[in-house]
């Protein structure tokens, strides 16, 4: 079937989808053709599994009791911090924050940053190509201490424009920017720009929602100062994000929720906050789905970060000459497989993209459709939304002519 | 036929809509956007003798809110206000062949009801009660 | 068995003990006889099936997609939310806010109020049995706005000294206060002490994280104006909290979290927030738990929340007599077993109460030793912390004769 | 025995402390607590010909905790400053009899170690060297 891009020997594919349940699911008496991973992923019996196992037999609150449960259940979940620390390289798990999602992983390093480093007249920069997540509080920020906020453009092809960067990252105190686009598939070099940055005296805050379910991570070799990520969109359960900060900053930074188990003491008066991580993890753990995540992460690591993105670019470079072929599509983002990854936006003549997601769905092909919580790029591409379809390592060749055949299909019906 | 969503009767007034297009100087005129999706719809109503006497409509949109806007148009005009203030989503739904539309699509196909309604309530001058109205409307839409 | 105290026919407990499939764990070779329900509640196998339900038949994010699994889900959550509303009475589901703990909830509150309506001078007033969740925020809120911050007192048997409450909610802007407390088992006279702090003009803030789980609640019939609780200490799993608000008052409020899903529109320059609830539920939400969350409320409302509290009433009261047969034993809290929780802290001699903790495990019994996030409280007390036994409607007075007969086994170890 | 943490050794230690009480000039002292449970040890050392002269240790807490503290003070009494340096963990717990107290007590029975570090630390004059050695010590408990 596909043939591996690179030289490691490809993924088993057969495989891989019998360990995800619900790809066995028919919709609408068809087989499901799952491809709106930007949104979310699905999840192997692994994970599922895991979450089952901890509710059957060692759920407890963790960290205070010392009973054989709670025991068990601290283990399993700071076992998985440190799965989640490897995986991405930090220098140590006190680095890594659990929180509910990549959103408020965000908003945790915005108000880390902006506590105690930013006062009124400090710039901070972002890109066109920002999930509202990684935009608006950066956008709301600047209105309250009175920031400059720069937005640096994207070029025809949805690649970050490296001269404008160049000209407005110049004495900043703050870079946000997405390591790769949930529209465009565009991978930015997050290590040259995170250099340049920091040349600049900048904070760098890269936002991995999209690039640590299919890249390698390495936050030390990428240099940036935060890196947030949702264990959703990479096969771990909902309701888990994660922060990585460098420890100096966390140390420095004021908590963000308060509450229990972030104190180390509490007095009538005052309060002494916990070490890391716990300063920033108020009240009881998502503890299941910590554990659920950490799974996740060993299930990609068997597999290989290195080998599902070498699979995802070979889908890439078909799915690009194929949708290519299909009058009347405008396809958006980078036109070469390599460095981008298998997101692909879209639309098909003036249809709008909820009836192709629509008529999609009725062919058993799941696609999302909308401004997918990014309407500065939208506003860019001068449009009101896109369809996306989006895929990840369950997904083969098949999938993408399913999806081609499906737009023919829309056409028909809609013309 | 494989979409079920989309009927011959839907596909139809997306097609060929009836009543697009705006009236010279309407009595009343509402317009409103589906944030999630962003379907535009706008309406423009004109009275005589206590009936809709005239209706237009204009938008953006996916082909069921466009649809069942122009299909809403065909379903007031001649009508009286009473029976127009009267005209249940049911009804609309209905119409268009879609009863079960689902909790996402069917704010699509309600847009252009809570539009015209909109624009019903201002020329009655019944501000609050429109409010109001507005609210259940929505509430009824989200819980669908 | 169990008399029941009231009129309602008695809990069917083999019945719902089988539900519960970790009850049929054996720890260090023992039964398990667990006892920690207020820091966490095991779960009955409709809500684990719910959650591994979600994840092989409907996994989606919500809301924004059209294609059959995102409808699926976006139902479900939307329906959970209904549920929730019912539960607790609300006026309407959109005063539902889901968050990831109760601590996440009781801060979203009191930045709602913070940011909106407290002034330097303004007067804020706590309670002495508050769990840090419902304590710290204040206090900083009051330590950065400048607002004197007031602590009622309790008295020796735990119960709030009612003098002293009439004193310092004279002219206070926002009352926080627990239903029940974590610790003493002390169950508040909600509408009385809100009926008076509205006649003086405060917000009132109910943490409800463990009366939500043992007793009916009516939010309306109480009058609170936020009602804060936490899915983990109701049978539901862990990640999801819930923050009742009225809705006026959630209106007004800014947003606490900013992202993906709480927004209309995004500009360049400006954002506009979407309606209730969403406003407040930024980033993909935690949906596989609220489903899941759900599902406990379905479980909790088939046993009755009325059959439940004459259940732990009548454990109560066995407990009470049972414990002070036990030599050299301190009780804290209400004697009376009626209007008060299951909870129990206490001392055995001068043992520590990780002492006491760990040599229960080895019987299989798990309690919780500590300051139970009530440093004020343990303060009050004079001791460092205490040991904690908690019940719930899977326990039985065969549960209350082996921590007892558990607690001689201590004494004899360790004097 | 029934609780196989409570060792017939640590039960000796808690209800007889060796080595309980203080020190009339100590050459270095350390306190500290745990911060879960509220244990907290005080270790007092007097230092001669590059050995520990003598040791006393105070505290409150759980038996775990108290029953390390008193055992510590044995184990280092006499040995040289390099010896006691060296001291690691493992060799701690081995004698409490108790290699797998889990991750929640092992901190009980760890917190006198990280005292009488500290303490040997600041009489070294290492206080760099003592904050790289604390981080890394509460990592080893942390992860443990
Ligand atoms: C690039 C990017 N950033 C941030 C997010 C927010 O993630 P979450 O919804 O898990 O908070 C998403 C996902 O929607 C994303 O694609
Ligand atoms: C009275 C009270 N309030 C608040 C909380 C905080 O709940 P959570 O840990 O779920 O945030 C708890 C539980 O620990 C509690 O007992």
């Amino acid at each position: 079937m596909l043939k591996s891009a690179g030289t490691t020997p490809k993924l088993d594919i057969e495989k891989i989808k019998s360990d995800f349940p619900i790809l066995r699911r028919k919709v609408h008496g068809k087989r499901l053709v799952y491809l709106d991973n930007a949104a979310t992923t699905q999840k192997p019996k692994q994970v599922i599994e895991s979450i089952t196992k901890y509710y059957e037999n060692y759920n407890s609150n963790i960290h205070r009791s010392v009973h054989k449960l709670a025991e068990e259940a601290t283990e399993a979940f700071e076992s998985s911090r440190e799965q989640v620390s490897r995986f991405i390289n930090a220098a140590s798990p006190k680095e890594i924050i659990f929180t509910k999602n990549a959103t408020e992983a965000l908003n945790v390093a915005c108000r880390c940053i902006s506590e105690n480093s930013l006062k009124k007249g400090d710039k901070i920069v972002v890109t066109e190509m920002e999930h509202h997540s990684n935009f608006v509080p950066w956008q709301q920020i600047s209105k309250r201490i009175g920031c400059e906020f720069d937005i640096v453009n994207v070029d025809e092809e949805g690649i970050l424009d490296e001269e404008d960067f160049e000209i407005k990252i110049k004495n900043a105190k703050v870079l946000a920017f997405t390591h790769m686009s949930n529209v465009l598939g565009t991978i930015n070099d997050a290590k040259k720009l995170t250099k340049i940055a920091h040349r600049e005296g900048a904070i760098v805050i890269l936002d991995g929602a999209q690039s640590a379910p299919h890249l390698p991570i390495d936050v030390q070799e990428l240099g940036c100062d935060f890196f947030a990520f949702s264990s959703h969109k990479m096969l771990g359960p909902t309701g888990v994000g994660c922060l990585y900060g460098r420890e100096h900053l966390l140390l420095e930074a004021p908590p963000f929720i308060l509450g229990g188990d972030m104190i180390k003491e509490v007095h009538r008066e005052e309060t002494k906050w916990n070490d890391l991580p716990w300063k920033f993890e108020a009240g009881t753990s998502n503890i299941a789905d910590v554990i659920g995540f950490g799974e996740a992460i060993k299930y990609l690591e068997k597999v290989g970060m290195e080998r599902i993105k070498e699979h995802e670019q070979a889908i890439s470079q078909v799915a690009i000459e194929e949708l290519s072929k299909i009058g009347e599509i405008t396809l958006y983002g980078p036109r070469q497989h390599y460095n981008r990854g298998a997101v692909f936006s879209f639309n098909v003549g003036k249809i709008h993209p909820h009836d192709v997601a629509s008529i999609l769905d009725s062919e058993g092909i799941a696609i999302r459709s909308g401004h997918h919580c990014a309407q500065v790029l939208m506003e860019k591409l001068g449009v009101q939304a896109t369809s996306r379809a989006s895929f990840y390592l369950y997904n083969d060749l098949d999938d993408v002519f399913a999806l081609c055949k499906g737009i023919r299909r829309v056409q028909e019906v809609l013309s | 036929m494989s979409s079920d969503l989309y009927k011959e009767i839907i596909l139809d007034y997306y097609k060929n809509p009836r009543n697009k297009g705006s009236l010279d100087s309407p009595d009343s005129s509402a317009r409103d956007s589906n944030p999630l999706c962003g379907d535009v719809v706008e309406m423009q109503l004109k009275f005589l003798d206590g009936k809709v006497s005239d209706v237009r409509f204009n938008g953006d949109g996916c082909a069921i809110s466009q649809a069942s806007a122009s299909m809403l148009t065909e379903m007031i005009k001649g009508k009286s206000i009473e029976e127009v203030r009267n005209l249940d989503k049911n009804t609309l739904l209905e119409n268009l062949g879609s009863p079960n539309l689902g909790a996402v699509r069917i704010k699509c196909a309600l847009l252009s009801l809570k539009v015209m309604k909109t624009a019903l309530y201002q020329y009655l001058g019944e501000s609050l009660a429109t409010r109001n109205h507005h609210q259940e409307e929505e509430e009824k839409m989200q819980t669908e």
